[in-house]
Parts: structure tokens; sequence; C-alpha cells
């Protein structure tokens, strides 16, 4: 692989990555407050759709990141008052939340642009180079020759570690999620933590779809979130619920699908499935080696107040 | 006159059908060390988690400073200074006992190194004042159940509260402890503070209180002046007037049991060592041996590698090094029984059949025999005056001190060889007390009795029941010479021990 | 605190509330789409339950690869295990039975069924033997791990019926049909209702008797409730318990990808499922882990699905919003769930 | 009835014909281009029509069931996939007629519909390496099905009788709806060094689409050839030309063809000389495209439909027939 060959896989890993990361560390946030928002990929795709709507609307991509992220918090809303409100189980409620997000949007969609659908055009969120960063040898482009989500990302990695570890409202958080009785008890409004907690994430996963369709495809389709929401939810876990791992562990998913693609297009003669596949084995294999033992929050996917 | 800060009257709560109040009344007074006494089951946690804001009436009110309020969680009752110390405890696990401390505070909002920067020196010097020591910087979980309790009373303390409420801190305290906390309560009261204080040993109620209530089947049936009580008074309203004269009552000043003929071998640990969950040494070195038909007393200060100990003798865990011999019959009553005694979710008889399942009688290898179980399950809710409506209640909806009589009646079943028994009367009330001790003593009548193995931070109870005495400290074992088996003599070395390990 | 009953008083009027709203949101919706919601909801439930062909050879039909996978999730969430790979097992299993169906064609039905469905068991137990390894030995959570297992069934599928198992012409990506003697019998002439759903009954059936009467069910009820008490306590061997945990609930999904491809399919395509093992889990969990329970939720999303389907055909329904309307009824569901719950512990909600 | 079959109006409509998919018709391609085609049967032959999304295989059977049981006379079923269940429901149903798209089997009510895109794919292949200035293009797979597997032997064998020499990557995303996957796929070959790139991505084709502006945009020359579609207006900028098939016009043809009682019992084969399938140049970029390559093609185009020239196909179809 010439050097060149690398920069660029470097670029597609970090492109791959990076709704990944968002979505993750959004999701991060929320599972560490002890709520699994398995209705993920519908704030994903609901990001998707409002991102180019709004891009639409506005004419502006900009414009379509926020579009994105208010639809990702209708769609997390959804979820809360289910969830979190009426404290109905987490993991069917998300199921509910995806199927409707995948639902609403595709007729939102057709609704919009005719049965067959249309190939849309939207505003692109351009990369942008940061000048003397993007220069640095190999990984310059990759990292800082991107669009301004994927800084977005390495600026919340960050702030959302100092958020969890180092204020109070981040130690409130955690106690939230490893046990909500003693959070409670020791005054902490529960359910009101969990449910900004949850639109958070939703929030994140809305901007992850809206990159996905404007810093990256440039279009929307029906389902083009192609389960991303879930690979997400697997780098949450991955990353043990640390933001800035999290960070990592997304690009190296990223990385492994850019492999993927890469091994096709040098034309490595294997059943393309086995390169398709390649990226869940890789994060399989970390998780054996050296990313072993994690620890969910304990109280995670566990209705509040305890039924009983 | 001196205020009154907060009034319960009438207050009636019913779970489903079981009404644990059926209107009780509790008055705080400025000033005031207000003890609330009562069988297990009475409804003593029940009524002080009306105070703290944890659970709501049915009917009844809530006054606080003489204007009714409605608490509807327990940052609604800290708001008003109402501060709980919960039976069960109420910490995150996963967190530092800083965090734990910390939590909830907002005191400074923003940066929580500035917050743990202040909760650390407040809580040094509470420490230090309260004689009530914790390592500030390792998780709750790793703690041992005494060193909860006193992270729970530090908290409490940290928050500055008016009313000081206390589900029975001092069941999993060492008897120095409890005092320098009975001191510190005084000072508070002597502040102007009141404190409420549930307690089981009448004598410590006696030391301390300056009011005491009684709540009998949820009704409070006296409130009092300390100074128009004793304990025959207290125990009779207690158990109930015609009770009274059936039910023996334990209290520590009896003698030391007398020593009794060991039977035959029928466990042992040879120089046997065990590292506890994080990893550090616990258990160091330790051989002795234990004989049928004798109560072979362990003492020491808790957190000496007590659990290890513990676990090895029950054949929990196998050492690192070192050999133990342990029988089939082993019953094993764990310091922890919320965590480790029972299952919440499991009804009585489920609760029963965790000692029960392996055993041939009821079911054996492949199917369970659930009307013996059954049988047995409700035998031991007899026997030991489990207050719940049926062998079908949940685990977890039991009392305190009726959890605490399952696990010991369940284990008894089982001990055929062995019990091996962390803190057994720990929550248990008076009369359930003395059935307790006059049992371990009976089962042990005999040469041919189970072994039994008493681990206990209460030393009048280890020094009450046992034919022979050891302290655990730093791991290892030191046997008792006969002439200093006194409360001074065996402190001095528990707390040598302690020492030196702090 | 509990906002709804402030809100809307009590629980009864919540239950109403909340379904009535979803119900009507649902009208609401549909109609603002310019589609009939009166034309839809009767096409649905007519589609469902309305025809002989409808209950037996659709909705029937359609549960039993959720029966079979709801009580996969059952066993190993009741003993704690977390196992979100149902999906991928049943793949395996599908793979597994395909494979024998096809090399088994010599063997007597009564010999070559048995063969086939255990070869799909023991495929999906082996495919949840990894994740059950890592658990154990490794200590990584299984989330993650059978999450990730699904993805590498499905291109592991994918591969097959490419590569190694594909028809014999090696044109189109599937198997070639398995065996005439490999096939589950008809149940009810005249339908497609099989003999799988016969088994998935006895199976239910069995785990209920599991879990109430045996040794090791109730050692798997403890360790799934606590796994500290179980192992203190109760004396449990808590890591065989999982591990059995883990292969039992492998195997039901497994055999569910082998009564599905010997039952309906007669052969290995790609998309095989359409994420039953997924579904699986909120029909397992709405059923709250009760296998008699699992019978029914799983006719329930049985029948959400096939009304969804007859939406489509007979309504002119999108297939988008047949989706949006099977959504809002699951919610509608969990919110009903709930309330019910509410209102028989009222007395003793905090 | 369903409420797209409100043009029957009060007189009883002349047939019933239903459409099965197995993705999404607002693909803008594919599935798309079969909605079309049922429409087209409702508007221009009074049909009654219904439609189905189906997404797995059990979901064939059921479908044809109740299309069969509720007496539909013809079923669009659009897709390889169908072609098991649809024998099987045939024998089950006398009295309905059955069109697999791209199926294999047959039977006298199960009909197979062959588009022949690979004529229109070989031209492609000969446009795209007639453009090419690397020697290297690319072709971008969804799943590898064979629909997709002939157009991408066709396009190589177009693209070698141009350059005999010419490199050619090929990838598949597994998927179709994956935009992003698209885009990245076609990044990779971009990246390689191929500079004119098909796919046969269906929804997420734009990714390709979108792959190729970025990398023109950085000063590079590079092309995107469409797909199943006339997709020249998507990305007018860099589709040079597109493979057709004219769906709408083959589910009309082959209605009439059932109507006048001729259909049944062996495939139909629709390409370019049913004028089915053809190559259009992106009349935008014609200019781009040297004269001779143009006249090239269109000689092929023509030996083609006059059965001169034959490209390479995946035989669809059960061996016996043909
Ligand atoms: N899991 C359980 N928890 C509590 N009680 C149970 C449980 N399972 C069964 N029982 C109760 O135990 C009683 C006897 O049930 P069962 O017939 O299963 O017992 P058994 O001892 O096996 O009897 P037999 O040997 O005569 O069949 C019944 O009242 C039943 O409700
Ligand atoms: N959550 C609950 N669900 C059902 N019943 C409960 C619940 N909490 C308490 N009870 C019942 O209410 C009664 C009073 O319990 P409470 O815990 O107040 O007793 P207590 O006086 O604190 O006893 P102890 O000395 O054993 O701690 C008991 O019968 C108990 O079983
Ligand atoms: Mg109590
Ligand atoms: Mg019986």
């Amino acid at each position: 692989m010439s050097e060149a060959d690398l920069v660029l896989f470097l670029e597609a890993s970090v492109r791959l990555g990076v709704p990944l990361a968002l979505a993750a560390m959004g999701e991060a946030i929320t599972e560490r407050s002890g709520v699994i928002n398995i209705g993920l990929e519908g704030s994903l795709i609901a990001g998707a759709l409002g991102g180019a709507l709004a891009a639409l609307a506005f004419g502006s991509a900009e414009a379509g990141v926020l579009g994105g992220a208010a639809a990702g918090v209708l769609a997390a809303l959804v979820f809360a008052a289910f969830a979190v409100g009426l404290g109905t189980d987490q993991i069917i409620t998300g199921t509910a939340v995806t199927l409707g997000g995948l639902g609403f949007t595709g007729a939102v969609y057709q609704a919009r642009f005719g049965a067959t659908g249309t190939a849309l055009t939207l505003p692109t969120l351009a990369p942008l180079p940061i000048p003397g960063l993007a220069d640095i040898p190999w990984l310059g482009s990759a990292l800082f020759a991107q669009a301004p989500t994927a800084y977005l990302a390495y600026l919340l990695a960050p702030a959302l570690w100092y958020f969890l570890f180092r204020t109070e409202w981040g130690l409130e958080l955690r106690a939230v999620g490893e046990n909500p009785d003693a959070a409670q008890a020791a005054g902490v409004r529960v359910r009101r933590v969990r449910v900004l907690a949850t639109l958070f994430g939703g929030a994140l996963a809305g901007i992850a779809g809206a990159h996905l369709a404007l810093a990256h495809a440039g279009t929307f389709a029906e389902n083009m979130s192609a389960g991303r929401g879930f690979i997400a939810i697997a780098v949450v876990a991955l990353g043990r619920w640390n933001p800035p791992l999290v960070l990592l562990a997304a690009l190296l998913f990223g990385a492994a699908s850019a492999l993927q693609f890469l091994l096709q297009a040098v034309g490595v003669d294997l059943p393309y499935q086995l390169f398709l596949a390649f990226p869940y084995l890789l994060t399989l294999a970390a998780l054996a080696g050296w990313l072993g033992r994690t620890r969910a929050p304990a109280a995670l996917a566990l209705p509040w107040p305890r039924r009983g | 006159m001196t205020r009154v800060l907060a009034r319960l009257s009438g207050v009636v709560r019913r779970f489903g059908s079981v009404e644990a109040l059926a209107g009780a009344d509790l008055e705080v007074l400025e000033g005031e060390v207000h003890a609330v006494l009562g069988e297990n089951g009475a409804g003593k946690t029940t009524l002080l988690g009306i105070l703290g804001g944890i659970l709501r009436p049915n009917e009844g009110t809530v006054e606080i400073d003489g204007t009714p309020v409605t608490l509807s969680s327990p940052g609604d009752a800290w708001a008003r200074g109402v501060g709980l110390v919960h039976q069960h405890f109420m910490l995150v696990p996963a967190l530092s006992v800083l965090e734990n401390l910390a939590l909830g505070r907002r005191s400074t909002p923003g940066r929580l190194s500035r917050t743990h920067a202040h909760v650390r020196s407040d809580a040094s010097r509470l420490m230090e004042r309260t004689g009530l020591d914790v390592p500030l910087d390792v998780r709750v979980e790793s703690l041992s159940v005494g060193q909860k309790q006193r992270v729970e009373i530090l908290r409490a303390l940290l928050r500055d509260p008016r009313i000081l409420v206390l589900d029975e801190p001092t069941a999993a305290l060492a008897p120095a402890e409890v005092a320098s906390l009975f001191a510190l309560l005084r000072d508070l009261a002597a502040e102007g503070r009141a404190v409420v204080l549930v307690a089981h040993k009448i004598d410590e109620v006696l030391a301390v209180a300056d009011r005491v209530t009684v709540l009998r089947r949820g009704r409070t049936t006296l409130t009092e002046l300390r100074a128009s009580v004793d304990a025959t008074s207290l125990v009779r309203a207690i158990v109930g007037g015609e009770a009274a004269d059936r039910v023996s009552v334990w209290s520590p000043g009896q003698a030391t049991a007398p020593r009794r003929a060991r039977g035959q071998e029928v466990a042992a640990l040879v120089d046997a060592r065990a590292r506890d969950a994080s990893g550090r040494v616990g258990v160091d070195g330790v051989s002795l041996a234990v004989g049928r038909g004798e109560i072979l007393g362990i003492a020491g200060v808790d957190g000496n590698g007590q659990r290890e100990l513990a676990l090895l003798l029950a054949g929990r865990l196998t050492p690192d090094t070192g050999s133990a011999r342990i029988p089939d019959g082993v019953g094993f009553i764990p310091q922890d029984r919320t965590l480790e005694g029972l299952i919440g979710e499991f009804d009585l008889t489920e609760n029963v059949a965790l000692a029960l399942h392996a055993d041939a009688r009821f079911g054996g290898r492949s199917l369970l025999r659930w009307r013996d179980i059954r049988t047995e399950a409700d035998r031991v809710r007899v026997r030991f005056g489990i207050v719940a409506p049926g062998i079908d209640t949940r685990g977890g909806a039991l009392s305190g001190g009726n959890q605490q009589r399952l696990v010991v009646g369940r284990e008894l079943l089982v001990a055929t060889d062995l019990l091996v028994a962390e803190n057994p009367t720990r929550g248990l009330d008076v009369s359930a007390t003395a059935f307790v001790h006059g049992e371990l003593r009976q089962v042990t009548d005999a040469v041919t009795g189970p072994g039994v193995v008493l681990i206990s931070s209460d030393l009048d109870e280890v020094l009450a029941l046992s034919d022979r005495v050891l302290v655990l400290s730093r791991g290892r074992v030191h046997e008792i010479a006969e002439g200093v088996r006194t409360r001074e003599g065996v402190g001095a070395l528990m707390l040598g021990g302690a020492d030196a390990v702090a | 605190m509990r906002w709804p009953e402030r809100v809307m008083g009590g629980p009864l009027a919540v239950a109403t509330g909340a379904v009535l709203l979803t119900a009507m949101l649902g009208a609401v919706l549909l109609w603002a789409g310019g589609y009939d919601p009166l034309a839809a909801a009767r096409a649905a439930a007519l589609g469902a339950f309305g025809t002989r062909d409808a209950l037996l050879s659709i909705t029937l039909v359609r549960s039993v690869p959720l029966i079979l996978t709801g009580l996969a999730i059952a066993v190993a969430f009741r003993a704690g295990v977390w196992n979100v790979g149902a999906e991928g097992q049943l793949y395996a299993g599908a793979v597994a039975a395909v494979w024998v169906g096809l090399e088994g064609g010599s063997l007597p039905a009564l010999l070559l069924v048995p063969a086939v469905l255990g070869a799909a068991g023991v495929a999906g137990a082996l495919w949840a033997l990894a994740p059950a390894l890592m658990k154990l030995r490794l200590g990584v959570g299984e989330v993650i791990t059978t999450l990730l297992m699904n993805f590498v069934a499905i291109y592991l599928a994918a591969y097959m019926v490419h590569g190694p198992l594909q028809e014999p012409r090696g044109v189109f990506p599937q198997t070639g049909p398995i065996a005439e003697g490999a096939r589950l019998p008809v149940l009810v002439p005249g339908t497609r209702l099989h003999v799988g759903v016969v088994l998935a009954l006895v199976a239910a059936a069995g785990l209920s008797w599991l879990f109430r009467r045996t040794r090791i069910g109730f050692q798997m009820r403890a360790v799934g409730a606590s796994s500290d008490a179980a192992r203190i306590a109760g004396r449990i061997d808590t890591r065989k318990v999982v591990l059995i945990a883990f292969l039992g609930s492998g195997a039901l999904a497994g055999l569910a990808g082998g009564v599905q491809v010997a039952g309906v399919t007669y052969a290995l395509y790609e998309g095989l499922s359409p994420g039953w093992g997924y579904t699986a889990i909120a029909v397992a969990l709405l059923a709250a882990l009760n296998p008699i329970g699992v019978l029914a939720t799983a006719v329930l999303f049985g029948a959400l699905e096939a009304g969804a389907a007859a939406m489509q055909r007979d309504a002119g329904v999108p297939a988008v919003w047949a989706v949006a309307a099977q959504s809002l009824v699951i919610l509608a569901v969990l919110a009903l769930d709930r309330v019910r719950h509410r209102a028989g512990s009222e007395a003793s909600g905090v | 009835g369903g409420a797209e079959s409100d043009s029957g109006g009060e007189a009883e409509a002349p047939f019933r014909a239903a459409l099965l998919t197995a993705g999404p018709v607002s693909d803008a391609g594919w599935y798309a281009g079969a909605y079309e085609g049922l429409m087209l049967l409702r508007d221009s032959l009074g049909a009654e029509v219904s439609r189905q999304q189906t997404r797995t295989p059990a979901e064939f059977d059921e479908a044809f069931l109740s299309y069969g049981s509720s007496g539909y006379d013809l079923i669009f079923a659009h897709g390889f996939e169908y072609q098991d269940a649809a024998i099987r429901a045939g024998e089950r149903f006398p009295a309905t007629t059955i069109v697999v798209s791209g199926g294999g089997r047959f039977a006298a009510n199960v009909v197979p519909l062959i588009f022949e895109l690979e004529e229109a794919s070989y031209l492609a292949g000969m446009l795209a390496a007639g453009m090419s200035e690397s020697g290297t293009i690319g072709m971008v797979g969804g799943v590898e099905i064979p629909p997709v597997e002939g157009t991408f032997r066709a396009f190589e064998a177009g693209a070698r009788a141009v350059d005999p020499d010419v490199d050619i990557l090929e990838s598949f995303t597994g998927t179709w709806d994956d935009v992003a996957a698209a885009k990245e796929a076609a990044g990779a070959q971009l990246a390689r060094g191929a500079d004119v790139i098909i796919h046969n991505v269906d929804a997420a084709s734009f990714g390709v689409f979108q792959a190729v502006r970025e990398a023109v945009a950085t000063g590079r020359t590079a092309w995107a050839l469409g797909m199943n579609r006339d997709q020249n207006d998507v990305a007018p900028d860099v589709i040079l030309g597109s493979a057709v098939i004219r769906i709408p016009e083959a589910f009309l043809e082959t209605a009439l063809a059932w109507q006048a009682g001729e259909l049944g019992g062996r495939p139909i084969y629709a390409g370019a000389s049913e004028g089915v399938i053809d190559f259009v140049l992106n009349p935008a970029l014609a200019s781009r495209v040297p004269a001779e390559l143009v006249a090239a093609i269109d000689t092929a185009r023509g030996r083609i439909r006059a059965g001169e020239l034959t490209v390479p196909r995946v035989e669809f179809v059960e061996p016996e027939v043909r």
C-alpha cells in the first residue's frame, strides 16, 4: 500500500467513524444514566431526513445539522416519554421507536418527494481543512480536513469526559445509572436526569444522521442509516461508556469498514461477505484481546421506580 | 416549651393487603434524641421512610415546623432539613466513598474537584470527631457492611440536617463506634437539632435517648420520657402486655457462656490464605479447627478478614494457598442479607429453596419437591415468627428483621454439620435475638450437634455465647487465653490489631 | 413523580387515554397521508384473523419463529444472560438445517427431520458458545459480543448461498430445495401451518415446566434474579448455569432457523429473517419472560405483521405507513401493560 | 380494493393486477420502475391494482396466497427471489398468472420476465473503457445477485472490446440502501485510479455519483454511469450515460400479451430489440465523448439489435427451455 493509499484509507476511516462516534457518544451519556435507547436507529434516520429537509428549506447544510438534531430529539422524546415517563420496558420501547423512525421517515419522504422517490441533491457540509493541522503528514488530512461535524465529535469527546467525571451533574448522571434509588435518596431528580440524558443522546444521533445525509452522502434515501444505530450501541460498550474511548472505538470501527472497501478495490480475491463481516470480527477480536472486561452501568435498562 | 420540629399524626401506610402503619404518631422535638422501638415488622422503617420523603402515607399528616407538608421525594425532605440514614443502604456501589458523600450536595455548583475538596476536608474533620473511619477513595462496593454503615451516617451528617433520622445505625457497628456515635448524637441534640433513632438493643436506647416511642403493629403504643421508662417496661410495650412474660430478653451483662465439651472435629483450615474482592490479602495464614457441639466465637473489628474467613469456612471460597476441610451440611448466614442472603424477587418458599434445592430430600438432581419445600418454608415462618401474610410473600417485602429471621431460620435447617454465622442477630428485635441465641446454644448442646462459628462485631454477643473465642486481626487469628476472656481484654486485642492495620 | 396519573387522573384513565391517543394519532397520520384509517384497520384485522388462511396460514405461521426465538430470549434473560444474538443463532441454525436437508436426502423422513432440527439446535448453541466463553473466560459482556455475532452469521449465511451451498446451477444466491423427507409436514391440510407450531408449543410448555419444577430451572431463575445470592446463599455454580442458559438459548434460536427452513422456505435465502431475533426480545419481555406468555405475545407480533401486510394489499397503505402503524400499536400495548401494572400495585406504589 | 384502484371507478375493472417488491418503491430505481409499471396498467388498461413490499422468503408464499385466493389475475413479482414461491403458488392458483422479473423457473402460469440489461451495460462498458484515461474502471454493486452479475460481466466484455488491457475493479456493499457505503466503495476505487464507475446499487447509487463529484472537485477527471433508469439528470455533471430498463413498457407489453392469451409456458425476454433496454448518453455531456466512440457504440447497438452481436449474460432460466 502506498502512502497515498494509506492517507486515503485514513480519511475514509474517519469519515465512516464520525457518524458512529457522534451517535455512540450520545448513547454513552444516555446509557450512563441507566437508559439504553435502542431506538437510536430511529433518531439517526430521523436526523438524516430532518437534516435533509431543513437543508433544503433553508438552503444551508448548517441549518440542516440543526434540523437533524431537532428530529433526533423528537424521536428520543417519544422514547423518553414512554420508557422514562411511563416506565415501559426500554428494549421494547426502543424497538417501537426504531420501527416508527424508519416508518415515519419513509412516509414523510414519500409524501414530500413522491411514491417512487427521487435522487435528492442536498447542500453539502463541505470538508473544512484546519490550516496548519491539515498539513501534518499522514494523519493531518484524515483528521483535520473533515466536515465540521467531525470536529464536533473531537471536541465532544474530552468535553463529555470532563462532564461525566469532573462535574457534579456528571456525578449525578452516573449515580442515576448505577443506583437510581440511592441517587434519589441523595436528592437527585432521577427521571429528569434520565430524560435529559436521553434527549441529549437523541440530539447527537440526529446530528449523526444529518452528517450521513449532508456531509457524507449528499442525499437522503430510505433506511440510509443502515443499522448504524445498532452498531453505535456496540461501539458504546467497546468504548466502555467513556466518551474518548468511545470516539476511538468508533474510529476503529470506521477503519475496519474502510479497510473492507479498500481491500475490495485492491482486488483481493476473497468472497466479499468476508470483507463485510470484517469490522465485526475485528471488534470481537479486540474485545477478546485487550479490551476485555467491560462493565455496564448497573441499572442499565431497568425501569425505575422498580416494579414489584 | 421546646419547639416541635416534626409531627406525624394518624399515619396509615399500606403495601397491597399489608397495613404497615395503621395510625402511627411521632413527635420530634428540638434538642432531643428520640428513640423509636418495636418488634421486627412493627412499621419503624415505614414511619421513618415517610418522614424522609421516600414513602408517601395513604392517610395522616406530616408537619414540619408546624406546617403540613407533602414530601414527595428525599430531595424534598433534605430541603426541609430532614436527613435519613437508611436501614438498607442507599449507596452507589460503583462510586467511591468520596463521590457518594458528594452526591447530590450541589453546595458549590460546577466543578467536582472543588466539591470533592470541600467534602474531603469536611469528611475528615467529621471522621475525627465521630471516630467513624472509612477510606475515602475506594469504591463503596469493596467495603464491609460496617464500613458502609459508617458512610451512610457520615453522608447524612455532612449535610448538616436539622432532623437526623437513623434507622438501626448501630446494628453493624463495633461497641466503641457505637459509643462515639452516641456521644455525637448527644452533641447534635445539644446544638438544638433533633435526632430520631431506631435501635433494638434496650440498653443502647436507654443510654442515649431523651424520649422513646414504641410502635406495635403499625400503631404508636407509647411515647414517654427516658426517665419514666426502664428496660422491663419497654420490653413489655414492645412485645405487648400479655406476651411479655413469655419472652426471654437477652441483655449483654450476662455471664460469659460456660465452656462445653467439644466433639469430633468437623471443619478445619490449615494455613489458609485468601484474597478479598479487590485482590488484597484478606485471610493471611489461618489455621483453626471447629468441633461438633461447640460455638467458636470470632471477635474483631470488621475489615480484618472476617469476610474471607467466613466464606472459607462456609465452603464458598477455596483458599489460594493452604487447605480447607469443610463438611457437607453447612449453613451460612452472610453479613449482607439483602445482597447475599436472599433474593428480593423470590417468595419465602423460593428463598428457602435456595438452601434446600441441592438436598436429595427436596428433589436432588433434577426435579424439586415444592410441596415439601413449602412445608419447610412454612415451618421456618412459624418458628421464627416471620411477619408476612404467607410463604408467597416476596423476600423484598419483608422488614429488615424479618429478612434476617428468614435467613437464620433457613440456614439452621441445613446446618447439620456446621453453621457459619456472621452477625446472626443483626437487626433482630429483642425477643428474636434471645430466641436465636437460645437456638445456637441448643443445637450445639450435644457433642454430636453441628459446630458453630460465630463471627460478630458485637463483642458482648461473642463472649456470651462462645465456648472458645478467637480474635481476628489483620487476617490472622489469635487465641484468647482463658484469663483475658473479658470485654476489656478482648477489646484491647481487637483494637490493637485494628490500630496496627490503620 | 407519577406525572401521567397526576395529569390525567386514575390509571384507568391513563390506559384508555394512552390507547385512544395512539389510535387517534395513527388515524390522523394515516388520514393526513391520504389513506383511510378505518379501511386500514379493517384490512389489518381481517388480514390477521379474518379468515382461516389469515389465521392459520399467515398469523400462526409467522408466529412460529417468534415463539421459538422468544423462548430463546426468555431462557437467557431468566438466567441473567443478555443474549441479543438470537438473530445470528437463528441463521446458524438455518444454515446447518439446510446443509443436513440437502445432504441427507437418502435418509427416511423419520430420521431426516430430527437430524435437520437437531443440527439447527446444535449450530445455534455453538454460535452462542463463543460469546459464552468470552463472558466466562474473559469477562467480556455478552450484549456486545452476541450483537456482533449476528452480523457475522448473516454474512456467513450470505456467503453460503453464494458459495458452498449455492443451488446446483450456481446462478441464484440461494440453496437448492431441501429433500422432501427433510420438510416438516403440514399440520392442517390445505393451509401452510406446519408441525413446527406443535414443536413451538411443546417447547413453551417444556420451558414452563423447567422453570417451575426442575432444579436447573430454579437455579437459572436464582442466578438471573441475583447472581451473588445464588452463589452465596444457594451455593449454585453460577458459571455452569450461565453456560447452560447460553447454550439452551442458542439451541432454541437455532431451532427457530431450522423450523423456518424445514417448514416454510425449504431453502436458504439471504434475508431469511426480518429480524425475528430482535423482535423476540420484545416478545419475551412483553411476556415477562414467561414461556406460556411468549405464546400469546408471539401471536400478537405475528398478527401485527400479518395485519401490516394486509394493510398494504387491501387498503393501499404503503409499507412505510404500515411499519409506522406497527410501532404505534406496540407503544399503545406497552402503555396499556404499564398501566395495568400500576393499577395492580397502586396501593404499594411509591 | 386498494386505495390505488380508484380509477376503475363504477365500471367493473377488466382485470386485477398486483405487484410484489422486495424493497421500497421509493428507490428511484428498480422498484420505482415496477411501481410505475403497475400505475401504467391501472391508467392505460383500467386494471384494479394492489401492491405489497415483502421482506422475507416466508412472506413471498403468504403474499401469493393472499392475492391468489382473493382472485387476482396477474401478479408481478419483481425479483428472481420470488421464483420458488411463485411455482408453488402457480400450482395452487391455476387461474392466476405470475410474472417473475428475472426469474428462472416457469410453468403454464408462471412466467419469467427477463430484462436483457446486459445489452445496455455492454455499451456502457464500451463507453467506460473509451473514456478512461487511466485505463482503470470500476463497478460498485449492492448484493451479488444474477441481474447484477449479468450487467457486470457484460460491462467487462464491452470494456474489453474497446480496450483489451483495461483494468476493472469490482466491489459490493452488501446492501441496496446504504448510500454512505456505496460512496466509500466508489471512493476506494477512485483512489485506486479508476476514473469511470458504473453501479448497480439501486437506491444507494447517489453515493457513487457523489464520490465521483467529489473526485472531480479535487481537480481529477472522473465519470459515472447510471443504471436501471435514465439517471442522466440525477448528476448531469458527472453521469456520461445510463443503461436503462423501461420497466413500465415491459409490464404493459406483458399485460397485453396476457390479455391476448399469449402469456405462459415460456419466459419473456425484454431487450434492446423490444425497445425495453437501451443505453442513453447524457445530452449535457455528449460533447465530451469522442465521435468515433459514439459511432462505435452505435454500431454495436445496431449489431446487438440485429442479433449479430451476443453479449455475455448470466443465464437465469432453467436450461431445457432455450
Ligand atoms: N416455584 C414455586 N414456588 C413456590 N411454590 C411452588 C412452586 N412450584 C410449585 N409450588 C407449589 O408447591 C405445591 C406442590 O407443587 P408440586 O405438585 O409441584 O410439588 P411436589 O412436591 O413435586 O409434589 P409431588 O411430588 O406430589 O408431585 C403447590 O402448591 C404449588 O403451587
Ligand atoms: N415494599 C414493601 N412491600 C410490601 N410490604 C412491605 C414493604 N415494606 C414493608 N412492608 C411490610 O410492612 C411491615 C412493616 O415493615 P417495616 O420495614 O416498617 O418494619 P420495621 O419495624 O422497620 O421492622 P424491622 O425491625 O424488622 O426493620 C412489614 O410487615 C413489612 O413486611
Ligand atoms: Mg426496619
Ligand atoms: Mg406434584
